[in-house]
């Protein structure tokens, strides 16, 4: 592990990010320190996997830095966005339906080498998520929404992430799920690793980050203690409408 | 919305819309009128010398060929540059339209002669004589309705498979031609043996009496267009081009050419809007087929006869190669860059090679390039200006956005992103 | 792959679909007059029967070779590689220009073994590194272009390889030498010959090798998961660029082994080699599932046997007809099938 | 519910739906996107679908529009006619037009093209009429270009009737969308996520605008959409959909305090509950 340099382990800054003509990110700013689970809410088209995937380097941002470690990542390749150690678990899961269990979490580690660690982290990502033991050999396309969510997590830790990105974690899941994901985000954090969280599920999301942030059209509406926000009024305006 | 309408005053069509609407039929016009004088009174009167050089580099007969490749190449852009549909078969309906030529108007059909308005040559026993004009209608429909039987069963597939299926059809259907002395126990083609020759058509003659090597007089008249009457097949050939392009130019403008710049622009709107995907298809390819099917016609009639071996994948590519430079869907962009290729390919590339061996006393095949030269025009023009030398108005916009396209992500596609997630 | 969804893939069946009933009628009718048409064969004469099968076998073997090209690139990027065949093509004339060239190896000796392994290993090279830079300089850049635009540049490319076969080898045909023992065995009356034997004894370990590469390594897995989601598999950190230049090499070299053994067998080149196999090819490709590799191996050898049967037996169509057949089969293929026989349905991929 | 019926004139007769689904499915490979959703649109009502992202709202309104073919038992009704199983094009014809969530306009045609295009099914000129230039059909090109530019002007973009619509701003872009909708002369409009990318103020005005599209131009507006301040203005009925199925039905207010609709979109109580456990400084 490289020593954490001075200032926050992600920083955002002026970031916009445009489909065409249409802006999807207007000069967002954000931060995240080691050690913190920061979520980002917001309704549906406010933005919120457009700065995933930007930061995952899966998009060119037209204006703006995207800071990781203290270095620029806005204009590296995803490849070695990851080499850097930031994983994401993107939206909508993306779990590789023709390939085992097994093989999505070996490619998950497709950047390490250490065939020791590897087979440890599985052994670990199978403690954390014991459903997916039971379904190592099977093809990933066959398994519920549930087990593929888990399995889309376990497959960005298996690359040891300082940080890890998690967008919209507990979409499509059904209640009991969505308890055992977010209970599982917490132990992820608690084992070392940083989260940034993206939900629909704005009352789950509060109660287990610490600091959020509000997206509304593409710009922070609301930022603040996560605790704090979870009685505000606004939240509830925001997404129940007014 | 925010603010209540007020009455907008009815807005102007662009004005420079109608000015390339008029000035090039006007130019193209100017320009075979120009041609035929050129050829039929003035050049016999020229020096020998004028005379040779204009021989080597533009005969009226390579212009006639360039304008039979016109043909084809206007219909192929109504399939691929109007409604984006890539085939690479095209030169299938090309063979069609000329056999359906040899077939109404030669001996072969083995019936005792039945001539209908037609001009069988003397003493011509068997066979079917039609009229020039009801053959153009004969090849045309017969094409279409291929067009329609190939297109079918084929449209409904993704657009890389359609263009193999299309290929493999522009491949079958000259072998069937080419093997044709014997299908399924029927001649129906004469194999490679080729049918000819076929009646000769009347039309405008333009001869010129030549005593010792001087021209004395030209006589324009009317008869029967022998071998060397190249000025009556230009005239000929150019109002059958000036008519794929009249065709090719209202069609766009009406109801169906909107429906197929619609499916080439977003299928999954044009049918959300109501545009019948299928039949629209199926048109497209109709009417591109009519224009082979011309164009067939001509082939036969500036040929004489009919023979299988012409007609290879790499007639297809040329054609493709000639609306690509051209620039898919602009019509006047697909004349010159079919009548530049056709050229180039016939007298062009060999004269030039002469002209550079003799300047430079080398000895290079020049016409072995030209495999190199369409396939290196596709690929650069795909890779530098995907929209052709003379752009389609429409696409030249898009070149206006420039880089800007690629450094941004594409868009998602929310509509699939539902689905794909439930696939999974 | 999420990022290329065609709306074709996801537009609803036309009315102009044959009921499904009908098709599957239209399907077992024609199944079962091809295998009438075997039987009726096979009984009038075995022997002429089962040569036509084995001279068919050998030729799908080589047509496997060049059809797994066509799958891995059309798996991984959607591309129809249309120079695909005509790298096959290059691959014929350099293991030609190796052999005579390099070696002047005329008969069969220990030498012509050696010239054998060295004009493999150099052809293989050879084809890879054609086939990457293709794709390097044209098709990378077309990567986000609306499909038709990759689909005429590979045409296009096409056009240039023939311009260099027919700059190398001439316009007309030419005999290449052998260096392979001559010869057949009898098994009453079949004869098998020895190149038969030696196309299997390449093709066959060639073929395992690259399903350990797709299966078992780091690279093939690499290639599977940007196969099925490139924007996951940069998520996982793949270099995806990498990977489909990887995916241009391994097809090329199999179009370099494919040169080589019919260069060794049939011992003749031709500059437009390419078109013709490569589309028999591609068809064979389809037939056995575009996409999928033991499909591509089941597709060449089948097309092989048909096309063997259509020239060798008594009530074929003979060999004037064979592109007619072959592309038959593919627009049937296309038109009832297009998954192929092994082929994974396309809407699963979108 | 009582103000939907009230608003329909005809109380006593039971009010003809514009378009109703019963029992839709939707199952991908065994996978159940859509589960046996039933619901009306009446006539010249306003009426939204919502619910969290991947509720299967998408795949609903594709298997309305014909896109998707709704499992066994399901069925469309358009204006009284089963639709079930017609191809898109048809249906769309027979006047359920739809706007989409990304805009997918034919970009490299005019405004007044895009508008034309929709008129395809109520044209009648063939490729005959069209190339001869037949009297009737100048007539019928001439009077479908005027109703274009009336569409145009009546949205409110009719200065642009002759600009490329991928040079439009974007708002004007969502406009033309809706023109272009309204050139089938339909009974039900669907407008698929209208608002997305506009700020409050734009909002506000579509909500006028979406008003003012069911009364002078007498159709139903069936509403997909995310922003709920613009869902809890216009609606005169609610659907929420979530995993698929229906959760709650009902008027704004109705809907805004049902427990369920809450859930969905604020979170679990229950993962609240299991979180606080978890959390030691936890309320």
């Amino acid at each position: 592990m490289t020593t954490t340099p001075a200032g926050p382990m992600l920083e955002i800054s002026g970031l916009s990010v445009y489909y065409g003509n249409i802006a999807a990110v207007k000069g967002l700013n954000l931060t995240v320190n080691e050690g913190e689970i920061i979520t980002l809410i917001g309704s549906n088209g406010a933005g919120k996997s457009t700065t995933l995937r930007t930061v995952s380097g899966l998009i060119r941002p037209r204006s703006g830095a995207v800071t990781f470690l203290g270095q620029r990542i806005d204009s590296l390749p995803a490849h070695d966005v990851v080499k850097r150690g930031l994983a994401q678990s993107p939206e909508g899961r993306r779990i590789f339906p023709r390939m085992t269990v097994a093989e999505n979490l070996d490619l998950g580690a497709f950047l390490r080498n250490d065939k020791a660690g590897i087979a440890q982290d599985q052994e670990r990502m199978l403690e954390l998520f014991p459903r997916l033991r039971e379904r190592i050999s099977q093809k990933a396309g066959t398994l519920s929404g549930g087990e593929q969510q888990m399995l889309a997590v376990a497959r960005a830790l298996m690359a040891r992430p300082r940080l890890l990105l998690l967008d919209e974690p507990s979409m499509g899941l059904a209640p009991v799920l969505v308890d055992v994901i977010f209970a599982t985000i917490r132990r992820i954090r608690e084992q070392g690793t940083t989260v940034l969280l993206v939900e629909q599920n704005a009352r789950a999301a509060l109660s287990v980050a610490d600091r959020a942030y509000v997206l509304e059209s593409g710009t922070i509406k609301l930022s603040g203690n996560a605790r704090e926000l979870r009685n505000d009024p606004e939240i509830a305006k925001a997404y129940l409408g007014g | 919305m925010a603010q209540p309408n007020f009455a907008v005053p009815v807005p102007q069509r662009p004005q420079n819309v109608d000015r390339t609407k008029r000035s090039w039929p006007i130019g193209f016009a100017i320009a075979a009128v120009v041609i035929f004088i050129f050829y039929s009174f003035i050049l016999p009167y020229l020096t020998p010398d004028i005379r040779t050089v204009v021989q080597h580099w533009m005969p009226l007969g390579t212009i006639n060929t360039a304008l039979i490749w016109a043909m084809s190449a206007l219909g192929l852009n109504i399939v691929v540059g109007y409604a984006g549909l890539l085939d690479l078969g095209y030169v299938a309906f090309w063979a069609l339209g000329g056999y359906a030529a040899a077939w109404l108007m030669s001996y072969f059909v083995p019936v005792s002669a039945i001539n209908i308005l037609g001009n069988a040559a003397p003493g011509t026993k068997t066979g079917l004589h039609l009229n020039i004009l009801l053959v153009l209608i004969g090849a045309a429909a017969f094409c279409a309705l291929f067009g329609v039987i190939i297109g079918a069963p084929t449209l409904r597939l993704r657009s890389d498979y359609l263009a193999l299926v299309t290929l493999g059809f522009g491949e079958i259907i000259p072998q069937i031609f080419k093997n044709g002395d014997d299908f399924f126990g029927h001649n129906i083609s004469n194999g490679t043996q080729s049918i000819g020759p076929i009646d000769a058509v009347e039309g405008v003659t333009a001869r010129t009496t030549v005593v010792a090597g001087v021209a004395q007089h030209t006589d324009v008249g009317w008869g029967d267009l022998l071998a060397f009457d190249h000025s009556g097949r230009f005239i000929m050939f150019t109002l059958l081009t000036a008519l794929i392009i009249f065709i090719s130019l209202r069609i766009r403008q009406g109801r169906l050419g909107r429906a197929w710049l619609a499916i080439r622009e977003d299928e999954l709107a044009a049918s959300a809007m109501g545009v019948p995907l299928m039949r629209a298809k199926l048109a497209a390819y109709a009417v591109g087929a009519v224009a082979g099917g011309i164009c067939g016609v001509a082939y036969a009639l500036q040929l004489n006869r009919m023979l299988p071996d012409p007609f290879t994948f790499s007639v297809s590519i040329t054609l493709l190669a000639m609306v690509v430079l051209g620039g898919m869907g602009n019509v006047w962009g697909v004349l010159v860059g079919a009548l530049l290729i056709a050229w180039f390919n016939s007298t062009g590339l060999p004269e030039i090679g002469d002209t550079v061996n003799g300047t430079f006393g080398t000895n290079i095949d020049f016409p072995s390039y030209s495999f190199l030269i369409f396939g290196g025009t596709l690929v650069i023009m795909m890779l530098f200006r995907r929209e052709g030398l003379l752009p389609e108005r429409r696409t030249r916009l898009v070149l206006h956005e420039g880089a800007a396209g690629d450094t941004q992500a594409e868009e998602p596609d929310e509509e699939l992103v539902d689905q794909a997630g439930a696939v999974k | 792959m999420a990022q290329s969804p065609t709306a074709a893939a996801s537009l609803p069946k036309s009315r102009l679909r044959l009921s499904a009933y009908g098709e599957r009628v239209a399907a077992y009718t024609i199944l079962a007059a091809v295998f009438a048409w075997l039987v009726v064969n096979f009984l009038d004469n075995p022997q002429q029967f089962l040569s036509a099968a084995v001279f068919g076998i050998s030729n799908g073997a080589l047509y496997a070779l060049i059809a797994l090209g066509y799958s891995l690139v059309y798996g991984i990027i959607e591309l129809i590689n249309f120079a695909h065949g005509d790298l096959f093509m290059l691959g014929t004339l350099f293991s030609g220009f190796i052999i005579t060239v390099v070696f002047g190896s005329k008969a069969m000796s220990a030498m012509g073994w050696v010239a054998f392994l060295v004009a493999l290993v150099l052809v293989i090279l050879f084809c890879a590194s054609i086939n990457m830079s293709i794709e390097f300089l044209a098709y990378r850049r077309l990567r986000h272009a609306p499909k038709l635009a990759p689909l005429i540049t590979a045409v296009g490319m096409s056009f240039v390889l023939q311009f260099v076969g027919l700059k190398w080898n001439g316009s007309t045909q030419k005999s290449q030498p052998s260096v392979l023992p001559q010869g057949y065995i009898d098994l009453g009356g079949v004869r098998i010959y020895t190149s038969f034997l030696i196309v299997l004894a390449v093709t066959i370990p060639i073929l395992g090798l690259m399903t350990w590469i797709v299966t078992k390594t780091r690279m093939g897995k690499a290639m599977r998961a940007t196969a099925q989601d490139q924007d996951a598999a940069r998520l996982m950190g793949v270099n995806v660029n990498r990977i489909i230049s990887f995916t241009f090499g391994i097809g090329g070299a199999l179009a370099g082994v494919a040169g080589l053994m019919y260069e060794q067998t049939v011992g003749t080149t031709r500059y437009d080699l390419g078109l013709q196999l490569g589309l028999i090819a591609f068809t064979a490709a389809v037939l056995g599932g575009i996409g999928s590799l033991p499909g591509a191996v089941l597709g060449g050898v089948l097309i092989g046997l048909i096309q063997g049967l259509n020239e060798g037996v008594r009530y074929g169509a003979g060999q004037r007809w064979t592109q007619s057949v072959v592309f038959s089969i593919l627009i049937l293929f296309m038109v009832f099938k297009p998954t192929g026989l092994m082929g994974v349905s396309m809407r699963e991929k979108v | 519910m009582t103000e939907t019926q009230t608003a329909v004139p005809e109380a006593e007769a039971p009010a003809p739906a514009a378009l109703s689904a019963e029992n839709i499915t939707v199952t991908f490979g065994g996978l159940v996107a859509v589960n046996d959703v039933s619901f009306t649109v009446p006539d010249q009502s306003i009426v939204s679908l919502i619910g969290p992202n991947g509720a299967g709202k998408t795949t609903f309104f594709n298997a309305l529009t014909g896109l998707y073919q709704p499992d066994r038992g399901g069925r469309v009704v358009l204006n009284g006619l089963d639709v079930t199983g017609m191809s898109p094009n048809r249906i769309a014809s027979l006047g359920l037009a739809r706007t989409f969530q990304n805009i997918r306009l034919f970009n490299l045609m005019t405004a007044e093209e895009n508008v034309k295009v929709a008129m395809h099914s109520h044209l009648k000129s063939g490729v005959f009429g069209t190339v001869l230039g037949l009297p009737w059909q100048r007539r019928e090109e001439r009077e479908a270009h005027e109703v274009a530019l009336e569409l145009l002007d009546f949205v409110g973009i009719g200065k642009t009737a002759y600009e490329y619509a991928r040079n439009l701003s974007y708002g004007d872009q969502r406009r033309l969308e809706v023109a272009r909708a309204l050139a089938l002369k339909p009974r039900v409009v669907l407008l698929d996520e209208p608002t997305a990318g506009m700020n409050p103020r734009e909002s506000a005005a579509f909500v006028e605008f979406v008003h003012r599209v069911r009364d002078e131009r007498k159709v139903s507006v069936l509403l997909i959409e995310h922003d709920m301040s613009v869902v809890m203005r216009v609606s005169e009925r609610i659907t929420v959909l979530d995993r698929g199925e229906k959760i709650a039905e009902g008027t704004a207010e109705e809907v805004r305090t049902n427990p369920r609709v809450v859930e969905a979109y604020l979170g679990s109580s229950a993962g609240d509950n299991h979180i606080t456990i978890a959390d030691e400084e936890g309320e």
